[in-house]
């Protein structure tokens, strides 16, 4: 009943245009050994979902630096200047999403929910293409859930039923994005057994996760490097 | 900004007088990233940050860097006794349910009502929005650090803002290099002038009508 | 209901025929409750509870209660290696969010079309909706533990449910005291009937068409 | 900068006619110390906001059956007769919501959300009084937020800031309604200095949480003596 896989049948899910949800805030957090191996099986045309585009070498940056992406849905691109430069060219689409609300979407995704209310951006560019509802006369936007064909996240430890938990400030979005994709695979610093993770510190629980991958660690160098 | 650090670490340590004990505080990038240097020992503050904790401390020494502890700009941070970490919506359940005492911020405009523009130039590449929306939308204060004109000489409190915006109505105080102002319901209030300017000098590089009602002293 | 002991956990324990090894489960209060009883240990299980616990394992025993770990009924529980808690808002994600594989549920009117009445007896005090809405309308596989008939003799199988609806289209399977019956797109079909009852006296007790297509033959 | 209190202290901000949130599940993870000290104080015509009426004689149950709330939003109440009687003879008002919509109600008070999108009890009686809306050409309900004037918790543990650790089940809904009161009170079985807690095994962060008081212990027998 172990969910531990190889590398290789974990990469079997993801293929050619196939939504990408990623766990990861500026780079920590995004799951390095699978973001390589997508890299090295060559798949493209990726629709991301995720917070940030990273930088152009650490994380999921460079998936968007090396051009596999043709969508990606987040909240600021700013630390990859080749995400915004291959916008400008036309050879990425990129939607903008308020931080937060990108959160609570995925969050929805995942909680079966059929969308949130927000008050965040009413009367700015936000809104484009957004219904809108008053309730209790207030207005707000309708921002609808997310979810992945796939999601990747970046654990700390797991056990082999996909119990995980998660390294200080590298949690971030990782528990939210592991609940809304079809299949989660989840790359962990350390596989243990079933029964030696705490219950109580159990960050996301194995219900969300399909297959465990044992992580090569980190292997960039860090933004303030 | 084309700010010298002298001038960036004057205005961050007078933001920092904003801040008192027990707060919660959420700093944004650029100058507000300093602000965390100029807090008296007395001051005990617990810094948010959008990635997922609360208690961020001080910068790390230069080989003590955790890969995993990160402030919400990918920089690595430390943190005090009392932190904890969340996932990022919980972190931004915390901005939007009103518990972010002050949020200290950058700004390319700033109107006399308080609208706040931040996030793009038009012209330029769009980055994306990030948390800022969240942060001037649901800050119970929100503080503004910037220059006070453009490179070209040109106001950057106006009026109007003539950049798209980040949220309308939402700024309280701006410090810039030349002067603090708060934005109230009727304008602008001109509380202080910095070094070596003059109240003249503010008026005549504002877009905005000020009120001059300086520390124990009142004009009109 | 009525029913003995021993017709209870003969329901119970045809019900845990239908749990396969590595499934997750939710069991409803009632007969539900006895299927954990009639697992074989091949069959590994995690059960859900909707206050927050995944990987419940047996009742404790007597003087071993822990108060502070309980099941969606307040009852004592123990848990299982693997096992998670969470809070109720995760709980119900996990069931809304389709990972359910089994719930298992009381009933008091089952429709051919598999809508399930199981809340509130109209007349009755009413106790409050609970989370069987969800488990209903969200758990991939729906098994209804009920007895056949009412304490009047009467159908508790329809053509159309008579009380107020928990959720429609949702029942995959019935088991009751004298029969097991999957709910197709066309209807009712009739898989086992239990001892001592003949095909005659579940069509008898049935008040819904039943198609006759038990193990290993064929009728019509 | 503690935020321990006395138990008058915390009952002061707790009212007559107030709206009242509580943490716990079937009686377990109601906080017993303050629903004593509300019984003693006597305060009455609570609104009560929680997840079930607990037992006649069991945590937040002893608030209903002694008459001292006129209105209860909670999902069910089944295991407490008495308010089923009180409802019944006109004396308790009820409003009644689907168990995992509760939940979520609560986390948007707390999130600062306008509400939900849910498909949960569409075409029931759940839809009653309910703003419904087409999105993507499916049928949902509006669930608005629930926020509290106080929301009453109990925890494990809790440091001097706040921060919270429950025991096992008796988390349940605790840690949501944490999030959603105008003021948190949270009663733990032990204080601890700040810096005792394990950062990463914190529940609730201390910013939620207003006051802290020390738990007398749960004083009464459990559902199943």
């Amino acid at each position: 009943m172990t969910k531990v896989a190889s590398l290789e049948k974990a990469l079997s899910f993801i293929t050619d245009e196939c939504v990408l949800m990623y766990g990861g805030f500026g780079g920590v957090g995004n799951p390095p050994t699978i973001i390589n191996g997508i890299l090295e099986k060559g798949v493209k045309d990726l629709i991301l979902i995720g917070n940030d585009a990273g930088f152009p070498e650490i994380g999921i940056g460079k998936i968007v630096s090396r051009e596999r992406a043709k969508k990606l849905i987040t909240t600021h691109i700013g630390s990859n200047p080749i995400a915004g430069k291959l916008m400008v060219e036309g050879k990425l689409e990129v939607e903008f999403c308020p931080q937060g609300i990108l959160a609570e979407r995925i969050r929805a995704g995942g909680a079966g929910l059929g969308g949130i209310l927000s008050d965040i951006g009413i009367g700015s560019v936000i809104e484009k293409g957004k219904q809108k509802v008053l309730v209790g006369g207030r207005e707000f936007l309708i921002e609808t859930p997310l979810q992945a064909d796939v999601a990747i996240v970046h654990a700390k430890k797991a056990d082999t039923y996909g119990n995980l938990i998660y390294d200080k400030s590298a949690r971030n979005t990782n528990p939210i994005v592991a609940t809304a994709g079809k299949i989660t695979i989840a790359e962990a610093e350390e596989i243990v057994e079933v029964g030696e993770l705490d219950p109580e510190s159990i960050i996301t629980p194995g219900i969300y996760v399909d297959f465990i991958v044992q992580s090569k660690g980190v292997d960039w160098k860090w933004a303030w490097e | 900004m084309g700010m010298g650090v002298d001038i960036r670490n004057h205005i961050a340590r007078r933001a920092a007088k904003e801040i008192k004990d027990g707060m919660i505080v959420n700093l944004g990038i650029g100058i507000p990233s300093l602000v965390s240097n100029y807090l008296t020992p007395d001051i005990r503050v617990m810094f948010h940050s959008e990635n997922g904790i609360l208690g961020m401390g001080e910068s790390p020494e230069k080989g003590e860097e955790d890969a995993m502890l990160c402030n919400a700009g990918g920089f690595p941070v430390t943190i005090l006794p009392g932190a904890s970490y969340f996932d990022s919506s919980t972190a931004f359940g915390m901005i939007r349910g009103g518990h972010l005492d002050i949020t200290i911020l950058g700004g390319l405009e700033v109107s006399e009502k308080g609208d706040l523009a931040n996030w793009v130039i038009p012209g330029k590449r769009v980055p994306g929005i990030g948390g800022g929306m969240e942060l001037a939308e649901k800050a119970k204060k929100v503080i503004v650090l910037m220059s006070h004109v453009n490179k070209n000489g040109e106001p950057k409190i106006l009026k109007e803002c003539t950049l798209p915006l980040t949220a309308k109505n939402c700024v309280d105080l701006i410090i810039t290099d030349m002067a603090v102002m708060e934005v109230t319901e009727s304008g602008l209030i001109l509380k202080e002038v910095m070094e070596p300017y003059t109240v003249e000098d503010v008026v005549k590089s504002t877009g905005a009508p000020l009120t001059i009602r300086m520390e124990g002293n009142e004009f009109d």
